[in-house]
């Protein structure tokens, strides 16, 4: 009876370890007539909108765009590109496993980078292990500059935190010597790791220009009613509001300002203002509102990207991440042709050299030759500083009046 | 009837919000003798069960057993100073085979059992209560009056000072009756001090050599069977013509 | 008037029923007398729909065929049982309880009429009645079950061991007002450990044994039958 | 600003009761620990998106199509998903085991069937986001609407619950199944329809929150356990104790943001919904069970 | 010949688990560190699932505060990981654990059923709200980086280890007096008050022992992810992942969550690895099909199956209701 009992479940075990066997090794050992590139991304838990916005949509159509051309130029060669993706479910710990699974059973070629800070940095050490340069599109880390030192192949496009809000600060700095707006500012954060460096680097920046911080608070992750928020700060008397939000509260915090009539001769929020949702969302009234990113959409590069993306995916692409992760993809493929070859230090040491023609102009992974601070202006989010950046545009001020809530 | 005191209450209350179960309760348990707790539904009996045994803590008065002031204490604590109970509604625990029902009284008493004591001691206990038969079986599946054996012979796995019985009786046949009154009859020759709370009058007469008779959370009589049985008050509130 | 024939209920392996077949009539009190375990319960729920029957089983109520009718729609036939343990809704307040007693589509036409009749029944819970149920005592408990039962305007009320925990003045009372719900027209299954008592005011029992019915008689018949009284009644009871 | 921040908490707890109230019917009189219940409410605010974007329907007309359409999916669900757990459970343990399981197989199929229609995108819409006056405080008229849904659906069920023979007998099924039977209730007809109304219930908070709050498939998870602290707060299948629970975490949401700090505003919810569960563990408007 | 078959039954199975144990330290040479890293999935859950179901499954109370145990680890290692050596670390997470157990213990062991789920998972809101907000404002960062030279291979070892540890401790209780008034105390607690049991000491001795188990968990997890947030480290899905794979393996028996770790892993791997776009939907109807058709778990199935009736040995490991007849 025992026997029997342990003899059926060793055959279940068989039986299992067989499946899985056969999933875990369906995908390898093909001829190198593909370029084969993995990513593992969020699809779901709370880090799919981001993804979906500003990562998913530009891998896809970039591949999509690499093999209608024919493929990779190696040589000269055509490789069409062979993708392995994965779900991490927004889990570090899944992260970790997929990217295990892309470099030792389907042992792809390259690996694109996770969406988010956390599961970019969950990544890196294996990545940098086994060698394989990481463009981490959407992590925002004061440590960045380290973090390239500590795994030689990594890039960190978004740079630091500091870097938006100095450039903020410096840009409101000019406002008031004008004259044109008090020293009062109002600053919220979400209590995440990004609006939390971002409002630590606002605050000491600010405050080094002078201007006193009547509002400096936190909201936690995942509050989208910030009605009461809004309300107090309206009667601070601040010509300048700042949220270090994520797009629900971004969402959540323009719509309290426009029912409140609160109405700030600049209004700053974001993550999410540079998204498309913002403009379907408040339309009119999301002329004048300020965030991080920007783009110069004159530039033919960028306009062209726009179209593209709109009619590859049914919507515009974010003005901050997308445009940045988008370099990062060209500079890939142009790092491919130059090596001449699919060996990956070859290419990581392309990637190293930089001078990449990409819609950001010349460039190198890690570049912040991007817009920090843009505007929407007549339904487009526009670059408005570093003021010396070509292409840049006047700022609209002050904010116009919100139209949808009277 | 002159046995020294084992257990005495005295000035107990107990109130559930604005309704008062025990009024001023106050009666001494001899050594060695049964006491019939009687009284109508809702009268107040089990919740002075549950006031001795520790399951409700009283608002007021006090409990001794001999000599030791157990009020208030927690229910393991007051059921190591040497004081057993089985349940209005039986609990036994129904996964659990009949020995390890029983190991469940011997294992954390003062004194406690383990391992192969405790399997002879409960296989002993269980010849007592007539469930040697059963050692391997799930509570659960026992009929009704062996869980109530059981229920006992738990315990009584206790060694108690004091047990108490709360309608141990209760929806037995007679014949079966018959059988658990000799049981309890058996528990006080061997010097068992018992309180039982019960309405079948025969068991009552049979066993009891004291009865105390609550209504409405107060006693009205305490007395040998005999004279509580015929007092008038008793008659008017609990007995009812019938049993006059 | 209700009929019970070949009535099998096992659980598991373990047969509770063997065949069972008895009768009641509208305005009278039968009686089932048998040990614990005996398969009272079983025959009073499987007759109530709670528990499922073996297929040659019947269950009929004036010639309506009951056997394979959910519970809720048995009640609406005219057969109510007041389960062991009450089974009251304790949250509710009586009147809410003696109110969900004429959920029954029969019984709602006449709900006012048989709440008025409970009432007269149980004088006492005319007082109690926006009094959340659980907080009565064991005795007020039943008056509520049982006066559940007959707002359902059930032509048989089959009652499981209503005694039970009862004080002697209680059961008492309880016999009483079983007789005084007989003489309406209801027919009564009563399924008792207090022999002697229900006997008393019974017209006619069964005797079960290991879910099999071993004797039925009249209900004097049965008092003086010594193995009746020697099983039942108790040897030399006073 | 101490009415301002009233009257915000008041608006924000009518949304919480909004969405709670479903599950405690589900959850009281149903037995069906519920996990996916915030998909439900999710794909209630994406049906409205839809409606809204594609066909120019606006929410609250929506809900004269959504309302009955829910009520018939739920209604589906409980028939073929649910109703063999309810049959095959021994007890009420049981039965809370297999459908918090069940349910939660339930939460990943609905949630993986929005992805693939709706991608993971964040959606929002405009909708009656003009300010309406309130005793001095501009508070968005979809908020009111909401708020005001939370009322007549609270106190109504409230009084078809206490006053009438079809509610006295849901709560007759809620506090014993078992009995019901007994009394002519057809209890699987009951429970399926408590879990149909729940569901239409979950489909009306949807539809209402989604005109002021950005959502996205995985917010499902947020709006359950929302919903389950206002139930379990509120005491399991008491209507109006939802109604209560949800306006109580509302108003200490926006006392706290306006004087304490608003980075703890979530923190509060979770203290007072503790401390009552420390203190009174069957709820608010809970009775103990034996 | 009592006592032969008592030291027999005990050291058997010690014996062949130590083995087994002896063997599986050998797997970082054998596999890639693909397979490592599901392995260590695989331990890491099944030291939780396990030390879950030590607590839960005899009392029944279905607790979803793992992951806040899980996380205080993962903390405890991110804030003293670069100060103190490795294994003082580790000592000082379990005693993070151990308070927090403590006081959680003795504040809500007295909840009972679904309020005890629910306030369990409130718990883990909360304590992710206050740890946010305590880095916000006390330390004014939130996210903390964990640079330490541990291997994948380091953090298996030391999860075999600890479920070893666990495994032989559950196995331990098993036969004690603890063990045993637990599980009186999941069948009738009334009861075992008036047995003599302090069950308010028993219950919080459980839970903080299988708590400690927990936090240890995420403090060697900790280093594998660089990077931790309170949203990272707090992630209910854990809870609620460790509760599926124990009531799927049987919580009732020492190895029974085991057996609901290891298929439900491979499984999520396998529908990871196949279906990147739909794995929610096919994941949710692999569960209901499970739920339909194991109501038992796996466990149940093994027993229902041919599994060998319970020898008549003193104070066997819990087992679930078994017939002898």
């Amino acid at each position: 009876m025992q026997i029997s009992s342990r003899l059926r479940i060793a055959t279940l075990a068989a039986a299992t370890t067989a499946l899985i066997g056969t999933a875990l090794l369906g995908a390898q050992a093909q001829a190198q007539d593909t370029y084969r590139i993995g990513y593992a991304i969020s699809k779901t838990g709370p880090g799919a909108p981001g993804a979906n916005t500003s990562t998913i949509p530009n891998y896809e159509m970039w591949v999509k765009e690499v093999n209608d051309a024919g493929g990779l130029k190696v040589g000269d060669k055509m490789i069409p590109i062979e993708v392995v993706e994965y779900d991490d479910r927004s889990s570090s710990e899944e992260a970790v496993r997929a990217i295990e699974r892309l470099i030792n059973q389907d042992k792809v070629d390259f690996i694109l980078s996770p969406w988010g800070t956390g599961l970019n940095l969950a990544v890196a050490p294996i990545l940098d292990r086994a060698g394989y340069a990481h463009l981490a599109g959407t992590a925002v880390s004061d440590k960045a500059p380290q973090l390239s030192k500590r795994w030689k192949n990594s890039y960190w496009l978004l740079g630091t935190g500091s870097q938006y809000a100095n450039e903020l600060a410096t840009f409101l700095d000019q406002l008031k010597s004008d004259g044109k707006i008090n020293n009062k500012v109002a600053m919220i954060a979400v209590a995440d790791g990004f609006g939390i460096e971002l409002s630590n680097a606002g605050r000491k920046a600010l405050e080094k220009h002078d201007f006193e911080l009547v509002y400096d608070k936190t909201y936690p992750l995942g509050s989208q009613d910030l009605a009461t928020i809004v309300n107090e700060i309206k009667s601070l008397g601040a010509d300048t509001f700042v949220a270090f939000s994520y797009p629900p509260g971004t969402l959540g915090l323009t719509e309290q300002a426009r029912v409140l009539n609160f109405n700030p001769k600049i209004f700053y929020a974001g993550v999410g203002t540079a998204f498309p949702l913002y403009k379907d969302r408040f339309g009119a009234d999301a002329e004048g509102v300020v965030s991080l990113g920007g783009a110069s959409e004159t530039d033919p590069k960028i306009a062209d990207y726009i179209k593209r993306h709109i009619a590859f995916a049914g919507r515009e692409p974010d003005r901050w991440a997308s445009i940045v992760n988008w370099a990062s993809l060209q500079s890939l493929q142009q790092a491919i042709e130059r090596a001449g070859s699919t060996d990956r230090d070859a290419i990581n040491a392309e990637l190293a050299k930089g001078g990449f023609d990409t819609i950001l102009g010349s460039y190198k992974p890690g570049d912040q030759n991007f817009w920090q601070v843009g505007q929407w202006q007549d339904g487009k989010f526009v670059g408005i500083a570093p003021t010396s950046m070509d292409g840049a545009q006047a700022l609209i001020f002050p904010k116009p009046d919100w139209k949808g809530a009277q | 009837m002159s046995a020294e005191i084992l257990l005495s209450v005295s000035g107990l209350h107990k109130a559930f919000g604005g309704l008062i179960a025990v009024n001023q309760m106050q009666f001494d348990v001899h050594k060695g003798e049964i006491l019939g707790l009687l009284g109508p539904n809702g009268s107040g009996k089990t919740t002075v069960m549950n006031l001795i045994s520790g399951a409700l803590p009283p608002n007021e008065g006090k409990v001794v057993l001999a000599g030791r002031d157990i009020t208030s204490l927690p229910a393991h604590t007051i059921s190591h100073a040497g004081i057993a109970r089985t349940f209005q509604l039986v609990r036994i625990l129904p996964d659990l085979d009949c020995i390890e029902n029983i190991e469940a009284g011997l294992a954390f008493r003062p004194g406690p059992l383990w391992g192969d004591a405790a399997k002879l001691a409960a296989r002993a206990l269980l010849d007592r209560i007539g469930l040697a038969d059963h050692a391997h079986t799930p509570a659960g599946d026992l009929t009704y009056i062996d869980q109530k054996r059981l229920e006992l012979g738990r315990a009584l796995a206790l060694q108690p000072k004091l047990l108490l019985l709360d309608e141990w009786l209760a929806g037995l046949n007679p014949s079966e009756l018959q059988e658990g009154i000799a049981l309890v009859r058996k528990l006080k020759s061997e010097g068992l001090t018992i309180i039982m709370v019960e309405h079948v009058m025969d068991a009552i007469r049979s066993l009891c050599d004291r009865c105390v008779v609550m209504n409405t959370g107060t006693k009205i009589a305490d007395g040998t069977p005999e004279t509580v049985l015929a007092d008038p008050e008793v008659i008017r509130a609990y007995l009812g013509d019938a049993h006059a | 008037m209700l009929e019970v024939h070949k009535l099998s209920v096992s659980y598991g392996k373990h047969a509770a029923l063997r065949d069972v077949s008895l009768r009641v009539d509208r305005g009278e009190i039968v009686v089932i007398l048998g040990a614990n375990g005996a398969g009272k319960s079983s025959l009073l729920k499987a007759c109530a729909g709670l528990v499922a029957k073996h297929e040659n089983s019947a269950v009929a109520l004036s010639g309506k065929d009951l056997t394979d009718l959910a519970a809720h729609r048995i009640v609406e036939a005219g057969l109510a049982l007041v389960p062991e343990g009450r089974g009251i809704f304790g949250d509710l307040t009586v009147r809410e309880n003696l109110e969900l007693g004429a959920f029954a589509k029969r019984a709602r036409a006449s709900e006012k009429e048989n709440l008025a009749r409970v009432i007269d029944l149980f004088p006492k819970l005319s007082e109690r009645l926006d009094q959340a149920a659980r907080t009565m005592s064991g005795g007020e408990q039943q008056m509520v079950a049982i006066g559940r039962a007959l707002m359902s305007n059930p032509d048989i009320l089959l009652l499981d061991e209503p005694s039970l925990g009862l004080s002697p003045i209680m059961t008492s009372d309880l016999f009483k007002a079983l007789t005084a719900i007989q003489k309406t027209g209801v027919g009564v299954l009563l399924v008792e450990q207090n022999a002697r008592q229900s006997l008393a005011i019974s017209d006619r029992g069964y005797l079960i044994e290991n879910g099999a019915i071993t004797g039925q008689d009249t209900a004097l018949a049965l008092q003086s039958d010594p193995a009746v009284q020697k099983a039942f009644l108790g040897l030399g009871a006073a | 600003m101490l009415s301002y921040a009233v009257f915000s908490g008041i608006t924000l707890g009518g949304m919480y009761a909004l969405v709670a109230m479903g599950l405690t019917l589900q959850y009281g009189v149903s037995r069906i620990m519920n996990l996916a219940y915030g998909e439900l409410v999710v794909v209630a605010s994406f049906a409205a998106f839809v409606l809204m974007t594609s066909a120019g329907i606006n929410p609250v007309i929506g809900l004269l199509i959504l309302i009955p359409a829910s009520f018939a999916l739920n209604w589906a669900i409980y028939r073929i998903l649910l109703k063999p757990l309810v049959a095959r459970a021994k007890n009420r343990g049981m039965l809370e085991v297999d459908s918090i399981l069940a349910t939660f197989g339930l939460l990943f199929i609905v949630q993986g069937v929005l992805l693939v229609w709706f991608g993971g995108n964040y959606y929002s819409y405009d909708f009656m986001n003009s300010a309406v006056n309130v005793f001095g405080a501009a508070i968005a008229a979809n908020r009111l609407v909401a708020l005001g849904f939370a009322v007549v659906i609270g106190l109504g069920f409230y009084l078809i619950l206490t006053r009438t023979r079809i509610g006295t007998a849901l709560r007759a099924v809620a506090v014993d199944p078992q009995s019901a039977r007994l009394v002519a209730i057809d209890v699987n007809f009951a429970a399926c329809f408590a879990f149909a109304l729940g569901g239409a219930m979950a489909a009306i908070g949807g539809v209402l929150v989604s005109m002021f709050l950005t959502f996205s498939t995985s917010m499902g998870v947020v709006f359950t356990m929302k919903a389950l602290i206002v139930v379990i707060m509120g005491g399991v299948g008491n209507i109006l104790g939802a109604l209560v629970a949800g306006l109580i975490l509302g108003i200490a949401e926006a006392l706290v943001a306006t004087y304490i700090d608003p980075g703890l505003t979530i923190a509060v919810t979770y203290v007072i919904f503790l401390l009552v569960l420390l203190i009174k563990p069957s709820g608010l408007f809970g009775r103990a069970t034996s | 010949m009592n006592i032969v078959t008592f030291k027999s039954d005990f050291i058997k199975p010690v014996i062949l688990g130590a083995i087994i144990f002896a063997a599986l330290a050998f797997l970082p040479s054998l596999v890639d560190s693909y397979y490592m890293s599901l392995a260590i999935s695989i331990t890491s859950f099944a030291i939780l699932a396990t030390a879950w179901a030590m607590f839960s499954g005899p009392t029944r109370y279905i607790s979803l505060a793992t992951v806040v145990f899980f996380g205080i680890g993962a903390y405890t290692v991110a804030v003293l990981g670069e100060i103190l050596p490795f294994p003082v670390v580790l000592i000082c997470a379990a005693l993070a654990g151990t308070v927090l157990a403590l006081l959680v213990g003795f504040s809500t062991l007295r909840l009972a059923g679904v309020y005890f789920v629910i306030f369990t998972f409130g718990l883990t809101e909360l304590v992710r709200q206050v740890v946010s907000w305590y880095e916000v404002n006390v330390t004014r960062e939130l996210g903390r980086y964990i640079f330490l030279d541990i291997t994948q291979d380091d953090i298996y070892w030391q999860l075999l280890t600890l479920l070893a540890v666990l495994l032989l401790t559950g196995f331990i209780l098993g036969r004690s007096r603890l063990g045993f008034a637990l599980r009186i105390i999941g069948e009738d607690e009334t009861v075992a008050k008036h047995c003599g049991i302090n069950v308010t000491r028993v219950k919080v001795a459980l839970f903080v022992l299988s708590a400690v188990f927990m936090t240890l968990t995420g403090a060697i997890m900790a280093p594998r992810w660089t990077y931790i947030d309170p949203v990272i480290a707090f992630n209910p899905m854990l809870s609620f992942q460790v509760v599926i794979m124990a009531l799927l393996g049987g919580p009732r028996r020492l190895l029974g969550p085991i057996l609901g770790v290891i298929p439900l892993t491979l499984l999520f791997e396998v529908l990871t690895a196949n279906f990147p776009n739909h794995f929610s939907i096919m994941l949710g109807v692999t569960f209901m099909v499970i739920v339909y058709l194991l109501p038992g778990g796996v466990i149940g199935l093994y027993e229902k199956y041919g599994g060998p009736n319970k020898p008549s040995h003193p104070n066997g490991p819990p087992t679930t209701k078994e017939k002898t007849a």
